[in-house]
C-alpha cells in the first residue's frame, strides 16, 4: 500500500515555479530516493508534503487522507517526519531538549518519550555523551546526526530524509544507511534525497530523478544505476562515492 | 548612611520592582520568541488598567473595597491583556513573520501609537487622569518605623506567584521548550509537531495577562490611571529585561527587582534627578561583567 | 445691536496653539476649554467690535518643533493674534514666527522667565512667573506653617523647577531650611522614595511644585508611609482631580495660586464654574481660568484699539487692565503679568478654600 | 539596474527640492522641509550605526543633543561664532560616542540597545538637570549662522543651508559605503565571526560607527540650535531617538535613499494629519503600522525600489529560475535567516 | 622547513576533551588533510589555529612565531586564511562584494582619502574590485559576480568562501569539508581549484570526509580520533592502517 501518494503537484515559490507535475509514491517498507542536480526541486518535493510550502496544484494523500486539509504540525503527528536540510536543530535547546521536544510534539506521553530517547540513544550511542549539552556546540556532523535522531524520535511512518550525509564521517554514514534499511523493514516508508547518488542506490528500491523541477526519469534504482543518462548527469566519471574507490 | 535610612529604599524598590517585574516577564518572552521589542508592551497594560478601570467602576459602589469584585474583575483584565495581546500579534506581528526585527520594532511603535492615541480619544477617558474606582484600606505593619499596608505585601506576594507559575511553564514543561524552539526556529518547530502559532498566541498571552495583573495592582496601590502611563514603565520593564538576559523569565524577574530597587536607592542616594543615571550606571556595569544579562541567555553558537 | 446684523463681519480669527496629544494634552484641553468659553460668551455678547471670534486650533504636542509647526501653520491660516500656550520649552520658539506676523502672541499659561526675555514686545503672559508665587510660598512656609526644614520637589518641567529654584533660594537665610531640591521624572507614578529621602532627611514640609496628577499620588504615598507633615502644592496643584485622586488624603493639604479671593468664594467664580461644567461635561482645570482670562485680555485690548490688526492690539495689550477671574489683569513693559496676587488654598470636604491664616505680604 | 534607477530618481527628487524655496511656499511648509532635512541628516547619521555596521541604537537623539547644545552654550555664553562652535560640538559628540561605546561594543545587538537607550536618556537627564544648560527650559538666543558675510535668518535660508548638508552627508555616506570602511561595517553587521577571519577588528570598526554617526549627529545638532534660536531638553529625548530609527526603518535598513523618503514621511504625516486634530497621531499609528505591514523592508530597500517585481515576472517566463529567486530576495530585502 | 609547527595543543570545555595533546608539522609544501570520525576536533583544531578558541595547552606557530592566544584578526593578518565548515558568506552583499570583504587588510585607505576620493584612492580601490573580479573566475563564479551571495546554491556559497580567503593573498589556507554537499560535476572543479592554489605555494590544509578526495590531493594525512593523532603519514600509510579502517572509514571500505 501507499504511505505517500502525489499526483500532479506543481509548487511555485511567489512568481518562482520550484516544481511542475511531479508525481511520486512511497510503498510501505520501501525506500525511495529522489535524485536531481541543485536546485532541481528535491527539497521543495519534501517542503511540499510536509506543508512547509503549499502547493498550487496538485493531490497529496498521505495514508488514505488528503494532505491539503491536514496542517504541517497535524501531519507529523499522523507520522510524516522530514529531516531536513541544513540539520535544523535548535541550537540553544539541549541535545535532550532536542531530542525529547520532537517525542513531545508528536503527542508522546512522558513515559514514551523516555522510551523512545534509550531507543534512539542506542543507535546513536555519540548523543549519550552530549545529552546535556547545547546542540549549537557539537561539530557539524554530531549535529546532523541529531537531526537525523530527531526524525526517529517521532516515530514516523514516513520518514523524508534530506541529505543526511552531509558532514557525516564514512563510518557513520553507514550507520545512517543501515538505520535507513532497518526502519524500513520495520514497515516504515522512507524518502531519500541524496546528493551521493552512489550511495542512494546501495539502499534504494527505487528512485526518481527531478531535472528543472520536473520527474523526468523513474524506476528500479538498479536500472537507474545503469541508464547512461543518470550515469552521465550524477555518477559522473569521477563517482563521487567514496566507496566506488575501493 | 545607615541601614535604616537605605532599608526604606529598598523595599520601596521592591514594590515598583514587583511591577517592573511583571510586566517584564511578559516582555522577556515575547522578545525571547520573536526578537520584538514590543514597545506596544506597556499599552497593553495600559489598556487593561482602563479595562479594569470600567468593569471595576460599574461593580463598584462608593470607593470602598469589595476584595472579591477585585480578584474576578482582576482575572478579567488579565485575559484582556492576555486577549488583546494576541490580536496585536494576530494582525500585526504575524504578517510580518518574515521582516527584519527592526521593522517588527517599528510596527510595535504604531500599535503603541494607536493604542495610546485610542484611548485619548475616548471621550470619558481622554487625556485624565481618573482615579481607580476603590481605595484599598491603609491598614498595615510597620518595619523600621515606616509603614506598610497589607494592600501592598498581597502585592507583592501575588506578583511572585504569579512569576513562579510562569517560570515553571517556561523551564520546567515540554510546552516552555516548545517556546525556546520557536524562537530559534519557527519552521523547525513545525516539523516536530508542534503548532507554532498556537504557542506564538499562547506567549503573547501570557505577557498581556501579566501585564494585565500588573495593571490592577498598579493601580490599585497608585489610585489612578492616565492613557499614558505604560510608555516609560514598558521602557523600565524592557530594561530590566535586558538587564536579567532575554528570554529569560527569572533574569527578568530579577531585573525588575533590582531596577526597582536601583532607582529607589539612587534616589535616597543622589537625588531624584540622578535615580535614572544611577540606574542605567548599574546596567552598564552589569552588562559590562555579564555581557549577556544576569542569568545569561544560553547561546549556541559557535564557530 | 451690531449683534443682529444678518451679514454678520467677517470674523476674527485666533489661533490657539497648545497640547491636544502626548503627556500635557489634558492640561491643553482645559485651557482651550476656558478660552472656547471666553470665546463663546463673547460672540454671545456681540463679538470683538462686531466680528465673532472664531478659534483655530493646533496642537503643539508640548514639544518645540511641532509648536513651530503650529504656529507656522497658524501664522498661514491669516491668524489675527495667538492666545494659548502651556509648555514654556515649546512657546520660546514659536515667539519669533506670531513676532514676524505681527499679531499679539498671549500665552495663557506659559510664564517662564525666559519668554520675556527675548525681548519681543508682543509677547504677554497670562500667568504671572514663578517670583511672585515663591515669594509667598517661602513667606508661607517661614511665617505661617513654621516648617524647620522644608522638602521641595518638581517635576523637571520648566515651570516647575522654576518656582522650586526660585522657591529655595527665596528661603536662604529664613528659619525654614530648604533641603536639596528633589527632580522626578514626570511620568513616575512612583513616589515612595522620595517619601523615604523625606523621612530620612527630616523634613517637616513638602512643597511640590508640580502638577497636580502626580501630586495627588505624592500626597496618598506619604500619608500611606505614615508621614503627615504639611504638603503645599503650587497653582499646578490646583485641580478637582487633585481632590479626587487624592481622596481624604488631600484633606488639610495647601497650594499657592494666583486668584482674586473672591474667585473662591464670588459669584464670577461660580458663573465660570457652571459655564465650563456645562459646556464640557467636567470641572475647569488650573489654568482654564488663565485661558478664559487670556481670551478676554484680547478682547478688551482689541475693544480699546478700536481695530484688530496686529500692532495695534499689541499696543493696546500694553495698555489693558481689567478685573479677570485669575485677578487683576494688566502687563508690564516686558509683557509679564503684573496685578495677580498669590493666596493659599486648603483642601476643605473636597474642595478648595482659602487658608485661614494668609502669609503677610 | 535598479540602481540606476534609484539614483535617476533620486536627481529627480534633488531637482524639485532645490527649487523648493522658489515656489513660493509659506513658512509652514518650508519650516517643516527644514524639519524634514534635519532628520534627513540624523538619519544619514544613524545609518552608519544601524544600516552599516548592524548596531541597534536607541539612543541616537543623545549626539544631535551634544552638538546643539555645545553650540548653544559657546555661542550664547562665550559668543562663538556658530561655524567655529561645530568642531567642539564634534569634538564632545566623539567623546561621547567612546564614552557608550567602549565598555558596550563586545555586547549584542539587542543587548547594546538597551545601553544606547540608557545613554541618551542620561544625557537628557543631564541637561535637564544641570544649571549650566540651562535646566528645563534650556538655551535661548542662540545667534543666527553666519558664513563669511552672509547671514542666515530666514526659514529658506536654513532650508538651503541643511539641504547643503544633507547632500554632503549623502555623498559621504556613499564614498563610505564602497571603501575599506564601509565594506568592514558590512561585513560586521552580516556576521561578526566571519568578519574577524577577514582580519577585520570587530570592535575598533564598530567604535568607528558609533563615532560617524556622532559626527553627523552632532553637526545636524549645531546647525538645529542656530535655526531654532532656542533648544531645550524635549527635543532630545528618547521619542527624537526613535524618530530617527522608525525614518530609518520605514526608508529601508541601510539604504541612503530610503532613509531621506523615511525622513519626510515621519516628519510630514503627522502634519498632514492635523485636521484630524486629537486623533493625528492615532491616524499617524494606523499609517505606520500599515506601512510596515505592507512594506516590512521599507519603503525604499537598500537593493533597489522593489519595482523589480516586474523583472520577476520576466524572469520567470524566459525560465531565468536563478535569477527569478535573486530578484525575490532583493524584494524581500532585509530577511531575517534562520 | 614547517610551517605550522602544533605541540601539544589541548582544548577543554568543561569536561569534555576536545582536543588531547596534538603535536604536528605541517610543511611548508604541504597539502594536509586532517580526517576524522564527527567530534574528533578537527573544527576545533581550525579554531584553535586561527585563533577562534583558545587552547588550554600547547602551543601554535607559524614559520616560528608563536600565535597561539592571539586573537582572531591578528592571526589573519599573519596570513592564515579559513573557510568555515557551516558556510559563512556575508549573505546580503554580492558575490563581489564578499570575495572584496577579504582584502580587508591589504587596503590602506585614510579617512581622508576616502572621503575626497583622491585618483590614487580610486585606482586602488578598482585594482581591489579587479582583482576579486579574478578570482571569483579562478573559483567559477565569474558571473555570479552581482549577485547576493544567499542567493547562491550551497556549491557556490563554498566555493565563494574559498575566494574571499584567497583574496586574502594567505600563506596558510585552511578549508573545512570544502567537498560536502557538492555535486559531483562541481567537485571535479573544486579539486582544481584546491591544487592550483596549493601548486601556487600557499600551504594547504583541508578537514575532509571525501576520502577519495584526500587520497586524490594530499600529501599528508593527520587522522584525529576523540580529540588525539591517532596516525600522521602519508595517504598510502593512513589508508592501510587498520587503526583508522576501524575508527573512521568502516567496513565497506575496509
Ligand atoms: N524559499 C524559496 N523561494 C523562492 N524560490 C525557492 C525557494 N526555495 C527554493 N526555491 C527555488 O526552487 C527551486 C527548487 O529548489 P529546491 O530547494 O527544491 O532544490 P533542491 O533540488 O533541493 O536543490 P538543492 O538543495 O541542492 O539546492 C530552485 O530553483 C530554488 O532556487
Ligand atoms: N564551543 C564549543 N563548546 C562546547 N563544545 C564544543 C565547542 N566546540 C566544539 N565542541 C565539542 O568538541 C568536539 C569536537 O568538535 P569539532 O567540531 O572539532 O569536531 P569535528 O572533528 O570537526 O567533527 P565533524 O566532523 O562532525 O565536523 C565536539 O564534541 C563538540 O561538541
Ligand atoms: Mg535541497
Ligand atoms: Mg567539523
Amino acid at each position: 500500500m501507499n504511505v505517500i501518494s502525489l499526483s500532479d503537484m506543481t509548487v511555485f515559490y511567489g512568481p518562482v515555479r520550484g516544481v511542475s507535475g511531479v508525481s511520486l509514491t512511497v510503498g510501505e517498507g520501501e525506500i525511495v530516493a529522489l535524485i536531481g542536480a541543485i536546485g532541481a526541486g528535491r527539497s521543495t518535493v519534501l517542503k511540499a508534503i510536509s506543508g512547509l510550502v503549499k502547493p498550487r496544484e496538485g493531490e497529496l494523500v498521505f495514508r488514505g487522507d488528503d494532505l491539503r486539509r491536514i496542517a504541517p504540525a497535524t501531519r507529523v503527528r499522523r507520522g510524516l517526519v522530514q529531516v531536513p536540510e541544513g540539520r535544523r536543530i535548535f541550537p540553544s535547546l539541549t541535545v535532550r531538549e532536542n531530542l525529547e521536544l520532537a517525542g513531545f510534539g508528536v503527542g508522546g506521553g512522558r513515559a514514551q518519550r523516555r522510551e523512545r530517547l534509550q531507543a534512539v540513544l542506542e543507535r546513536f550511542p555519540l548523543l549519550g555523551d552530549h545529552l546535556p549539552r547545547l546542540a549549537g556546540m557539537l561539530s557539524g556532523g554530531e549535529q546532523q546526526v541529531l537531526a537525523i535522531a530527531r526524525g526517529m524520535m517521532a516515530e514516523p511512518k514516513l520518514l523524508m530524509v534530506d541529505e543526511p550525509s552531509l558532514g557525516l564521517a564514512p563510518q557513520m554514514v553507514e550507520s545512517v544507511y543501515d538505520l535507513l534499511v532497518q526502519i524500513a523493514s520495520e514497515g516504515t516508508a522512507v524518502l531519500l534525497v541524496e546528493q551521493n547518488v552512489t550511495l542512494a542506490f546501495e539502499i534504494t528500491n527505487r528512485a526518481y530523478v527531478l531535472q528543472q523541477g520536473e520527474v523526468v526519469l523513474s524506476g528500479p534504482s538498479s536500472e537507474l544505476a545503469d541508464d547512461p543518462r543518470v550515469v552521465a548527469a550524477y555518477l559522473g566519471r569521477a563517482a563521487a562515492s567514496p566507496a566506488a574507490g575501493s | 548612611m545607615s541601614w535604616n535610612v537605605v532599608f526604606p529604599d529598598i523595599v520601596a524598590g521592591l514594590f515598583l520592582g514587583a511591577f517592573l517585574a511583571l510586566i517584564a516577564v511578559g516582555y522577556s518572552m515575547v522578545y525571547g520568541i520573536l526578537r520584538l521589542i514590543n514597545f506596544a508592551h506597556g499599552d497593553f497594560y495600559m489598556a487593561a488598567a482602563f479595562v479594569s478601570y470600567a468593569v471595576l467602576g460599574a461593580v463598584t459602589v462608593g470607593t470602598k473595597v469589595n476584595w472579591g469584585n477585585v480578584i474576578w474583575v482582576g482575572l478579567v483584565t488579565m485575559i484582556a491583556g492576555g486577549v488583546l495581546a494576541v490580536c496585536v500579534e494576530r494582525l500585526v506581528y504575524r504578517p510580518m513573520s518574515r521582516a527584519a526585527i527592526l521593522s517588527l520594532m517599528i510596527a510595535a511603535l504604531g500599535v503603541s501609537q494607536i493604542l495610546e492615541n485610542g484611548v485619548l480619544n475616548i471621550p470619558s477617558w481622554g487625556s485624565n487622569y481618573l482615579p481607580y474606582p476603590v481605595t484599598p484600606p491603609s491598614n498595615g505593619f510597620s518595619v523600621a518605623s515606616v509603614h506598610y499596608t497589607w494592600t501592598q505585601l498581597g502585592i507583592v506576594v501575588i506578583a511572585v506567584v504569579l512569576i513562579l507559575a510562569v517560570y515553571w511553564i517556561v523551564n520546567h514543561t515540554m510546552l516552555g521548550t516548545a517556546m525556546r524552539a520557536v524562537a530559534q526556529d519557527r519552521a523547525a518547530t513545525t516539523l516536530m509537531g508542534i503548532n507554532t502559532d498556537r504557542i506564538i498566541s499562547l506567549v503573547f498571552f501570557i505577557g498581556g495577562a501579566l501585564a494585565g495583573a500588573a495593571a490592577v495592582m498598579a493601580s490599585l496601590y497608585y489610585g489612578q490611571i492616565n492613557y499614558l502611563m505604560g510608555f516609560s514603565i514598558g521602557l523600565q520593564a524592557f530594561t530590566a529585561a535586558v538587564l536579567g538576559g532575554i528570554g529569560s523569565v527569572a533574569g527578568a524577574a530579577i531585573g525588575g527587582l533590582m531596577l526597582g530597587i536601583l532607582e529607589s536607592v539612587g534616589t535616597g542616594l543622589f537625588g531624584a534627578q540622578w535615580a535614572l543615571m544611577f540606574a542605567f550606571g548599574a546596567l552598564v556595569l552589569t552588562l559590562w561583567v555579564r555581557p549577556t544579562g544576569l542569568l545569561g541567555e544560553r547561546v549556541g553558537q559557535r564557530v | 445691536a451690531s449683534a443682529s446684523k444678518p451679514h454678520a463681519a467677517s470674523p476674527y480669527v485666533v489661533g490657539v496653539s497648545e497640547p491636544e496629544t502626548g503627556a500635557e494634552a489634558q492640561a491643553g484641553t482645559e485651557i482651550y476649554d476656558g478660552e472656547r468659553l471666553a470665546a463663546d460668551k463673547i460672540n454671545a455678547a456681540g463679538g470683538v467690535l462686531g466680528h465673532k471670534i472664531v478659534l483655530k486650533e493646533e496642537d503643539d504636542a508640548c514639544d518645540p518643533q511641532t509648536s513651530v509647526n503650529a504656529a507656522n501653520k497658524l501664522v498661514s491660516l491669516g491668524v489675527q493674534a495667538q492666545v494659548g500656550g502651556y509648555c514654556s520649552s515649546a512657546a520660546q520658539p514659536a515667539e519669533p514666527i506670531y513676532s514676524r506676523a505681527k499679531i499679539p502672541n498671549i500665552q495663557a499659561a506659559a510664564n517662564s522667565a525666559t519668554l520675556t526675555q527675548a525681548g519681543y514686545h508682543n509677547v504677554f503672559l497670562v500667568d504671572p512667573n514663578g517670583v511672585p508665587e515663591s515669594k509667598a510660598a517661602a513667606s508661607f512656609f517661614t511665617k505661617v506653617l513654621k516648617v524647620k526644614k522644608l522638602l521641595i520637589v518638581d517635576d523637571q518641567s520648566t515651570y516647575a523647577v522654576s518656582i522650586a529654584r526660585l522657591t529655595a533660594a527665596a528661603l536662604k537665610g529664613t528659619s525654614t531650611e530648604a533641603l536639596p531640591i528633589q527632580a522626578v521624572p514626570d511620568t513616575t507614578q512612583d513616589f515612595t522614595a522620595i517619601v523615604n529621602t523625606a523621612r530620612s532627611d527630616g523634613a517637616t514640609g513638602i512643597y511640590w511644585t508640580g502638577y497636580f496628577a502626580q501630586g495627588a499620588e505624592f500626597v496618598r504615598q506619604l500619608r500611606s508611609a505614615g508621614l503627615n507633615i504639611p504638603f503645599t502644592g503650587a497653582d499646578g496643584s490646583v485641580d478637582p482631580t487633585f481632590i479626587k485622586d487624592a481622596g481624604a488624603d488631600a484633606t488639610g493639604t495647601y497650594a499657592t495660586i494666583a486668584v482674586l479671593t473672591s474667585f473662591l468664594t464670588g459669584s464670577a467664580a461660580k458663573a465660570f464654574d457652571s459655564g465650563y461644567t456645562n459646556a464640557f461635561h467636567s470641572q475647569p482645570g488650573p489654568y482654564s481660568a488663565y485661558g478664559y482670562d487670556a481670551m478676554y485680555a484680547l478682547a478688551h485690548a482689541a475693544k480699546n484699539a478700536g481695530s484688530l490688526s496686529g500692532p495695534k492690539v499689541i499696543a493696546a495689550l500694553h495698555k489693558v487692565k481689567f478685573s479677570g477671574l485669575t485677578g487683576e489683569v494688566s502687563f508690564a513693559a516686558n509683557g509679564t503679568r503684573v496685578g495677580a496676587h498669590f493666596v493659599i488654598v486648603e483642601v476643605e470636604h473636597g474642595t478648595y478654600v482659602l487658608a485661614p491664616h494668609q502669609p503677610p505680604a | 539596474m535598479a540602481r540606476n534607477r534609484s539614483a535617476l530618481i533620486a536627481l529627480a527628487a534633488l531637482a524639485a527640492a532645490a527649487i523648493l524655496p522658489e515656489t513660493g511656499q509659506g513658512n509652514y511648509v518650508m519650516s517643516i522641509a527644514v524639519q524634514i532635512e534635519i532628520l534627513m541628516c540624523l538619519v544619514l547619521g544613524l545609518n552608519f550605526v544601524v544600516g552599516y555596521a548592524g548596531m541597534l541604537d536607541l539612543g541616537f537623539a543623545a549626539f544631535f543633543a551634544i552638538g546643539a547644545y555645545m553650540t548653544g552654550l559657546l555661542s550664547v555664553d562665550l559668543h562663538w561664532p556658530i561655524l567655529a562652535t561645530i568642531p567642539p560640538a564634534v569634538g564632545a559628540a566623539l567623546l561621547g560616542a567612546v564614552f557608550v561605546g567602549l565598555p558596550t561594543l563586545r555586547l549584542r545587538s539587542d543587548y547594546l540597545a538597551v545601553v544606547t537607550l540608557g545613554f541618551g536618556e542620561i544625557i537628557q537627564e543631564v541637561v535637564t538637570n544641570l544649571n549650566q544648560t540651562g535646566g528645563p527650559e534650556g538655551i535661548s538666543g542662540i545667534p543666527p549662522l553666519r558664513i563669511g558675510g552672509l547671514v542666515v535668518t530666514t526659514n529658506d535660508g536654513y532650508y538651503n543651508v541643511f539641504l547643503v548638508l544633507v547632500l554632503v552627508f549623502v555623498a559621504v555616506s556613499f564614498r563610505v559605503r564602497h571603501s575599506r570602511l564601509g565594506r568592514a561595517w558590512l561585513a560586521i553587521r552580516e556576521d561578526e565571526d566571519t568578519a574577524q577571519a577577514m582580519g577585520i577588528k570587530v570592535r575598533r570598526f564598530k567604535l568607528y560607527a558609533y563615532m560617524a554617526g556622532s559626527v553627523f549627529g552632532s553637526i545636524t545638532g549645531s546647525l538645529y540650535g542656530s535655526a531654532f534660536i532656542a533648544i531645550a531638553p524635549p527635543s532630545f529625548g528618547f521619542n527624537e531617538s526613535l524618530l530617527v530609527v522608525m525614518a530609518v526603518s520605514i526608508g529601508g535598513i541601510g539604504s541612503i535613499w530610503g532613509g531621506l523618503l523615511g525622513a519626510g514621511i515621519v516628519v510630514a504625516f503627522p502634519e498632514v494629519f492635523r485636521q484630524f486634530a486629537q486623533a493625528r497621531l492615532l491616524v499617524f499609528g494606523v499609517v505606520l503600522v500599515l506601512i510596515m505591514v505592507l512594506r516590512p523592508q521599507g519603503v525604499w530597500p537598500e537593493t533597489g525600489l522593489g519595482l523589480d517585481r516586474a523583472a520577476r515576472v520576466v524572469a520567470q517566463f524566459r525560465g531565468r529560475r536563478g535569477e527569478a529567486v535573486a530578484a525575490r530576495h532583493r524584494a524581500a530585502g532585509v530577511e531575517r535567516t534562520p | 622547513m614547517s610551517r605550522l609547527a602544533v605541540d601539544g595543543l589541548s582544548l577543554r570545555f568543561g569536561g569534555l576533551e576536545a582536543l588531547a595533546g596534538i603535536s604536528l608539522d605541517i610543511a611548508e609544501h604541504a597539502l594536509y588533510a586532517v580526517i576524522g570520525p564527527n567530534g574528533a576536533g578537527k573544527t576545533s583544531f581550525f579554531n584553535c589555529l586561527t585563533g577562534y578558541y583558545r587552547p588550554s595547552a600547547g602551543t601554535v606557530s607559524l614559520d616560528g612565531r608563536d600565535i597561539t592566544r592571539m586573537a582572531v584578526p591578528d592571526v589573519a593578518a599573519l596570513g592564515i586564511r579559513r573557510t568555515f565548515q557551516n558556510v559563512r558568506v556575508f549573505p546580503r552583499l554580492s558575490a563581489h562584494e564578499n570575495v572584496l570583504a577579504g582584502a580587508h587588510l591589504r587596503s590602506s585607505a585614510s579617512l581622508l582619502g576616502t572621503l575626497l576620493g583622491t585618483p590614487a584612492m580610486r585606482r586602488a580601490e578598482r585594482a581591489l574590485a579587479d582583482e576579486a573580479q579574478r578570482w571569483l573566475e579562478y573559483v567559477g563564479l565569474a558571473d555570479k559576480s552581482r549577485v547576493l551571495a544567499a542567493d547562491l546554491p550551497y556549491g557556490m556559497r563554498k566555493r565563494l568562501e574559498v575566494a574571499r580567503a584567497l583574496m586574502g593573498q594567505p600563506s596558510v589556507l585552511l578549508l573545512d569539508e570544502p567537498a560536502a554537499g557538492v555535486s559531483s560535476v562541481e567537485r571535479e572543479e573544486l579539486v582544481a581549484v584546491i591544487r592550483r592554489t596549493w601548486e601556487s605555494g600557499v600551504t594547504v590544509v583541508m578537514i575532509e570526509h571525501d576520502v577519495e578526495l584526500v587520497m586524490q590531493l594530499a600529501t599528508r594525512v593527520a587522522v584525529l580520533q576523540r580529540g588525539r593523532l591517532l596516525v600522521e603519514g602519508s595517504p598510502e600509510d593512513v589508508r592501510s592502517d587498520q587503526r583508522v579502517v576501524d575508527a573512521y572509514l568502516g567496513r565497506r571500505r575496509g
